[in-house]
């Protein structure tokens, strides 16, 4: 610790050019409904995995458009693709076809970094 | 900046300000770190506006810091505000103008809170009646002391030596306002110009010839945050706020930075000093901090009041810079000398006139 | 005889055909798995060999299927290819009766009547000529109308018809220049001798009026013999394949062979085997309802074969099965589907062409041991022992509907069951293989099949298709799997229930996965015609629609989902009836929000005309405190 | 309803502060505390309305109820008129009622303030007063304030201040009638037991951690909690 005996905090805000926002981009490309989320919540709250963990396709949304990915990569795993999400969204957003597309995005650039 | 449209709103949350007979009470903070603007602000008043500022002897800390520091419970608070508006009461006035942001937040958010519940008022009044025998009336108007000046902020560029204008091009200077949080965030119609185009400072830069700057973090915390100050071990957090501001301002390559709060011009003072010591960088224009003034410190500034008579020397971060723009003429050799009797020598212990 | 230069074309293409064919058929056979193996050799001498003779005559030869679907279309497929095969074969007769010896070279057949241009003039001869003159103009006729298909699609009755790449466009003209001239060479030759029956004779005659016929007939020999062997040529790089192929899965399909899951000779054969005769375009939802054009199996095939990316199209199908049910040829198209949907899940995009369009078995790489699992936060399951499982599936749980009057009807049936999933389950893993991810899916059938394993019953009721389907097809479980409508019809026979019956018109839509995906058309017709007035619709079993929700889609947006569920209630919902019925929770909210009618689960409208006793006693009691009421 | 709850109901500033938050997380969107610490006010205040007696006992001893910088910008935002600010004050007077404060490392910090800005209203009658303000305990003040702290008093008479004088101006002494007074209203007002009760549970948990405290701030205890950071409140 320095002579003031203390540090400047680090911000916790999200740096949106400096996070990498390919899996975003890829989705939108394939899956244009992904624009129409209003991060309302109905996925989750319906959701066959939120059931049994935390899962929560409204906040794994929002992080791949933030481009947190590292937070997204293992949590999408837990979806059952049971499509229920799909069904309750009030925009019509095609919910399945987004984590179906995430992990894809995922394992293509899992290839790329190997 | 786009400002037609700003203007408008801000034309709307006009506020009412009293027009003479203030009852004044000081703030802790700035006591401690700028008497100079208290000094320069009841000078203004008396002096050049020839107004009536009353200040109660009796008169002590509204224990805001306390109570936003979670040590001072509400009811305490309240009392302790209900017996300065009892010496108002007891001086005759009812204009009542705090030096403070974190008073003028704590008495609107008690008004507010005795307007919505009058019970607790008639607790505070059997509280403070059972303590100290006191009783009292509530203000008529309430207003910070910027808001007073920002309502003569005419009269004063009328009878201004500066301008705030860069003497080498002629270009206005460019000023970064800063509004105390507590000043319209919790009331934003208490504020001349609400919580989102707060214009009581930049009423005053504008008149004065300065051009305010917009930019992304205007409305940031400074990072006081009370307990987040008070302990060491919180300060991190503090500092942290400020260079969020600091790094949002510093490509509008600001001259100087205005603040209505106690707290703030310190904090931006000093947290410019810290974050030099600790990383090696600087804000300003040509490697120099950016300088903070308190409006008072800035009304004194355009009226020609000496720089070292205002408390400047107290600053961390040199002013220099900004009164060679101006081309405000101070002697340097003055700065830290403690010798000189002020210019002011009349009214130099500003007892109630 | 002396040699005629002309033939050589066509000798070339047969003999590069015949020994394609011959190698191809051999890869094909040893490409198959051990089993399937064995069932084609099994096949060969049996009843399944004649059963296949049967039908390559009905449906490659005659074309039953399209003619049932579609006449003018069949009429069309049934002319070039029963016609040719007359042709050949009475031509073949003809060369060994009237020839110059017996057991001629092909040639001999197909150019007999430059050979023998005096041929035919009298007698039974002319009788002769007279058959292969007609058998000509049947083929002709059937020309016509593919020519005209091709400009004008409507003429056969069709929307739509397939998009041709170049060497489809070459085939294709190279089989329409067959037989006109086959025509025009037999004609002028006949002109040339007076010879010919009524088509080829009456023709030349005319011809040789103002055209020196002899002349005229030998660039027409030519041109047929070119084109033949054209076409055979570009037999193997364009749809024509599907000639040959056919044959060879007509003969597979009957020895009891089945597409399955992985990627084999039997796709392979049956990729080749599709025609694009387009039928498959004009009976898809997606076309007819949403307009989606690019995507139907037809096409999906053609990609297979070119080895273009199949990704996009793969992906966007309901998987309705309506294709599969009308494919004249009996292709397997789903199940296609799915294994190009599962290879892209695999980790890289494999496709050989010389191996073959689908990624072999051995090429798959084997899972890496140490790949931790997706779902292992379903941890251990202890369920409660029961006799009945009812499973009601995630879907379910969306419709409480079906939830509730399924418990209704499982009380009141005093059977003891256990709702397995009654707080939300664990899905039954069928939407996870739909879209490709088998591996994952199967951790979700283990946690089930434990689940169900440890709760000691021996019947499974589920009220969601997709998860009878994959009860079915993907579990190894040692209890009877039954769709409620199958568990309430079993009810309603051992007398267990007490139905009263509605006075209601019923239309009854058959879920995709119940009836196409599973075979079950009749149990919940059993069941609604017990308790309500059900009414025919144009969509019954094989033939009956898609909602349009379907899971099986990735792509689909929900504007194109409502326009096929749109569509389809309007068409069932046609005669006003009283309920849409149906059996699948999906296809109930699908319909739901697109159609006035009341829509109704089979379940809801039995537990409606449920007839329980304590109904009428608490009518009762209600009524006299009523009247108590009325008194104070 | 929980009795915790209820308490919380009792506070003025509560009752003002939650109306039927609808969680949109505009507070912690505009939150200058949650954008340096791991901090969600959003988070709190759905706590709070879940009534759950656990939940709020957990919440009362947890360190991010003291993240909050009362900076009330959320009051500003908020679209249903609430402040998480004044929830948070009020639950930081239940957790020190309480003496749940002690049980986390920013809510120790609590006696830290008392002991200056605490015992300053009552001794001084400032907040904060030029002779606390040591260079010992604020590096960060800087040389000016070494050079302001060495010639304070001449440097207040330069500038016009009154320090230490009688009647009124700058940093004038403040009678000490008037300090009767703010003595007797804390006593009346239940500031003097707020104070005592910091104290005591304080020195249950010096105890506790087996720390040295005595009077006044230069102690063990009082130095570990004014300057300890264990690094885990931000990211």
């Amino acid at each position: 610790m320095n002579k003031f005996g203390f540090g400047i905090s680090p911000g916790r805000q999200i740096d949106y050019d400096s996070n990498n926002r390919e899996v975003a981009r890829y989705i939108f490309e394939n899956e244009p409904s992904f624009r129409l989320c209003i991060e309302c919540g109905g996925c989750s709250a319906t959701c066959s995995t939120g059931n049994f963990t935390g899962f929560s396709l409204r906040e794994i949304n929002i992080l791949i458009k933030r481009g947190e990915n590292d937070l997204v990569r293992n949590a999408l795993k837990k979806c059952m693709l049971c499509g229920k999400c799909t069904l309750v969204c009030p925009r019509g957003v095609n919910t399945r076809n987004i984590v179906v597309l995430a992990k894809r995005a995922f394992q293509k650039s899992d290839e790329y970094a190997l | 900046m786009k400002i037609e449209g700003k203007k408008v709103i801000w034309s709307e949350y006009q506020k009412e300000i009293a027009d003479d007979n203030y009852f004044y009470v000081r703030s802790c903070i700035r006591q401690n770190f700028f008497p100079g603007s208290e000094v320069a602000f009841l000078r203004i008043m008396r002096d050049v506006l020839k107004k009536d500022v009353f200040e109660h002897p009796c008169h002590t800390t509204c224990s805001g810091i306390g109570y936003h520091g979670d040590v001072v419970p509400v009811e305490t608070a309240m009392t302790v505000v209900a017996r300065q508006f009892s010496l108002m009461t007891e001086a005759g006035y009812t204009n009542y103008v705090p030096s403070c942001i974190t008073s003028f937040g704590l008495y609107t958010e008690i008004l507010d809170t005795w307007h919505h519940f009058p019970e607790v008022e008639e607790k505070v009044r059997r509280q403070l009646k059972k303590a100290t025998g006191r009783e009292f009336k509530k203000p008529e108007n309430l207003a910070h002391a910027s808001d007073v000046i920002y309502k003569f902020r005419k009269e004063i560029a009328a009878k201004s030596k500066y301008r705030l204008i860069n003497k080498e091009t002629g270009e206005p200077l460019k000023v970064v306002d800063h509004i105390g949080c507590h000043y319209s965030k919790m009331f934003p119609s208490k504020g001349v110009g609400g919580a989102e185009y707060p214009y009581v400072l930049t009423g005053m830069i504008e008149e004065w010839g300065g051009q305010i700057v917009d930019y992304p973090e205007r409305r940031h915390c400074c990072g006081f945050g009370f307990r987040q100050y008070l302990v060491q071990a919180n300060r991190g957090f503090s500092i942290a706020c400020s260079k969020e501001k600091f790094e949002s301002m510093k490509p509008y390559q600001p001259d100087m930075i205005i603040t209505n709060c106690p707290g703030c011009p310190m904090f931006l003072d000093r947290w410019q000093y810290v974050i030099n010591e600790m990383e090696g960088k600087r804000y300003g224009q040509n490697g120099e901090g950016i300088p903070v003034f308190t409006y008072e410190e800035v009304a004194g500034l355009v009226l020609g009041y000496d720089p070292w008579d205002l408390g400047l020397q107290m600053h961390q971060t040199d002013c220099e810079p900004v009164l060679k723009k101006i081309g405000i003429e101070y002697s340097p050799e003055d700065k830290y000398n403690l010798a000189i009797i002020p210019s002011y020598s009349d009214s130099h212990k500003l007892i109630n006139v | 005889m002396r040699f005629e230069p002309f033939i050589i074309p066509f000798n070339i293409g047969l003999y590069f055909i015949l020994v394609y064919v011959v190698t191809r058929s051999v890869i094909w056979f040893r490409d198959l798995s051990r089993p399937d193996k064995l069932r084609l050799q099994r096949g060969f001498f049996g009843i399944a060999f004649a059963m296949s003779l049967k039908e390559i005559f009905m449906e490659s030869l005659i074309h039953r299927k399209i003619l049932k679907t579609n006449l003018r279309l069949g009429y069309m497929h049934m002319s070039l290819a029963f016609g040719w095969f007359l042709l050949i074969f009475f031509g073949t007769v003809e060369a060994d009766i009237f020839g110059s010896k017996h057991l001629n070279a092909p040639y001999k057949a197909i150019f007999f009547r430059f050979f023998n241009p005096d041929h035919g003039r009298t007698g039974f001869e002319a009788v002769y000529g007279f058959l292969m003159d007609l058998i000509l103009a049947f083929i002709l006729s059937g020309l016509l109308l593919a020519v005209i298909k091709r400009f004008y699609s409507k003429i056969v009755g069709m929307k739509r018809t397939t998009h041709l790449k170049l060497t489809d466009r070459i085939a294709l003209t190279s089989l329409w220049l067959i037989f006109p001239s086959r025509l025009l060479a037999e004609s002028f030759t006949s002109g040339a001798y007076h010879s010919g029956s009524f088509l080829t004779g009456s023709l030349g005659n005319w011809f040789a009026t103002f055209l020196p016929a002899k002349e005229m007939a030998y660039p027409f020999w030519w041109l047929y013999s070119i084109s033949l062997g054209t076409f055979f040529i570009l037999l193997p790089i364009s749809r024509y394949m599907h000639i040959p192929t056919e044959l060879f899965l007509i003969f597979m399909r009957n020895s009891g062979i089945r597409t399955g899951d992985k990627a084999g000779s039997y796709a392979e054969v049956q990729t080749y085997s599709c025609s694009s005769c387009g039928i498959c375009i004009d009976t898809c939802q997606m076309n007819s309802s949403a307009g989606i054009t690019n995507i139907q199996s037809a096409y999906m095939m053609k990609a297979i074969r070119n080895n273009d990316d199949v990704s996009e199209i793969a992906d966007n199908c309901l998987m309705c099965g309506r294709c599969d049910a009308i494919c004249p040829v009996g292709i397997e198209l789903s199940p296609i589907r799915m294994i190009q949907r599962r290879a892209m899940e695999a980790e890289n995009d494999f496709r050989n062409i010389y191996k073959g369009y689908f990624r072999s078995r051995q090429a798959i790489i084997p899972e890496k041991a140490n790949v931790s699992l997706n779902y292992n936060f379903l941890g251990e399951c202890e369920p409660e022992k029961a006799d009945v499982l009812f499973f009601a599936g995630c879907m379910t749980h969306l419709t409480p509907g079906i939830k509730k009057s399924m418990i209704k009807i499982l009380d009141a049936s005093g059977v003891k069951y256990n709702f397995i999933d009654e707080q939300g389950g664990v899905c039954c893993g069928r939407p996870l293989m739909l879209a490709g991810q088998d591996k994952e899916a199967r951790e979700l059938i283990n946690y089930n099949s434990q689940l169900i394993w440890k709760s000691g019953a021996h019947t499974l009721v589920t009220s969601c298709p997709i998860c009878y389907k994959v009860f079915r097809e993907s579990y190894y479980l040692d209890v009877e799997v039954l769709h409620h409508s199958q568990f309430i019809k079993k009810l309603i026979d051992e007398g267990s229930l007490k139905l009263n019956f509605l006075h209601k018109k019923v239309v009854y839509h058959s879920p995709c996965d119940l009836g196409r995906g599973s075979g079950v058309y009749d149990e919940p017709k059993e069941v609604l015609s017990h308790v309500s007035k059900l009414e025919k619709s144009d969509f019954e079993d094989k033939n009956s629609l898609c909602c349009g929700g379907s899971l099986a889609n990735m792509k689909i947006s929900s504007a194109d989902k409502k326009k096929i569920a749109l569509n389809a209630a309007g068409e069932l919902t046609k005669n006003d009836p009283d309920i849409l019925a149906t059996a699948c929770p999906l296809c109930k909210k699908t319909f739901s929000s697109v159609t006035p009618t009341r829509v109704a689960d089979i379940s809801e409208i039995v537990a409606e005309a449920l007839n329980l006793n304590t109904t009428k006693k608490i009518t009762n009691r209600e009524f006299t405190s009523m009247k108590e009421l009325a008194k104070i | 309803m929980g009795k915790l709850y209820d308490l919380l109901l009792e506070d003025i500033r509560f009752e003002e502060g939650l109306n039927a938050c609808m969680n949109c997380g505009v507070c912690t969107a505009i939150c200058p505390a949650a954008e340096f610490y791991n901090y969600d006010p959003r988070k709190i205040v759905d706590t709070v309305q879940s009534k759950d007696e656990d939940k709020i006992i957990e919440l009362l001893k947890s360190e991010t109820i003291w993240y909050c910088g009362e900076c009330m910008s959320c009051k500003t935002r908020c679209p249903r008129g609430n402040a998480p600010g004044l929830i948070i004050m009020a639950l930081r007077g239940l957790s020190q009622e309480l003496g749940y404060f002690v049980e986390s490392e920013k809510g120790r910090q609590q006696l830290a303030i008392k002991r200056t800005v605490g015992d300053w209203i009552l001794s001084t009658g400032y907040c904060v007063y030029l002779d606390g303000i040591t260079i010992a305990m604020h590096p960060e003040q800087g040389p000016v304030w070494e050079w302001v702290q060495d010639n304070k008093a001449e440097l207040l008479n330069r500038l016009g201040g009154n320090y230490k004088g009688d009647g009124p101006g700058i940093l004038r002494k403040i009678p000490e009638e008037t300090l009767a007074e703010l003595k007797r209203i804390f006593e009346v007002t239940g500031g003097m037991e707020r104070y005592e009760k910091i104290e005591s549970f304080s020195k249950t948990k010096a105890k506790e951690m087996n720390l040295e405290l005595t009077e006044g701030i230069d102690n063990e205890y009082f130095r570990h909690i004014y300057k300890t950071n264990n690094g885990t409140h931000s990211r």
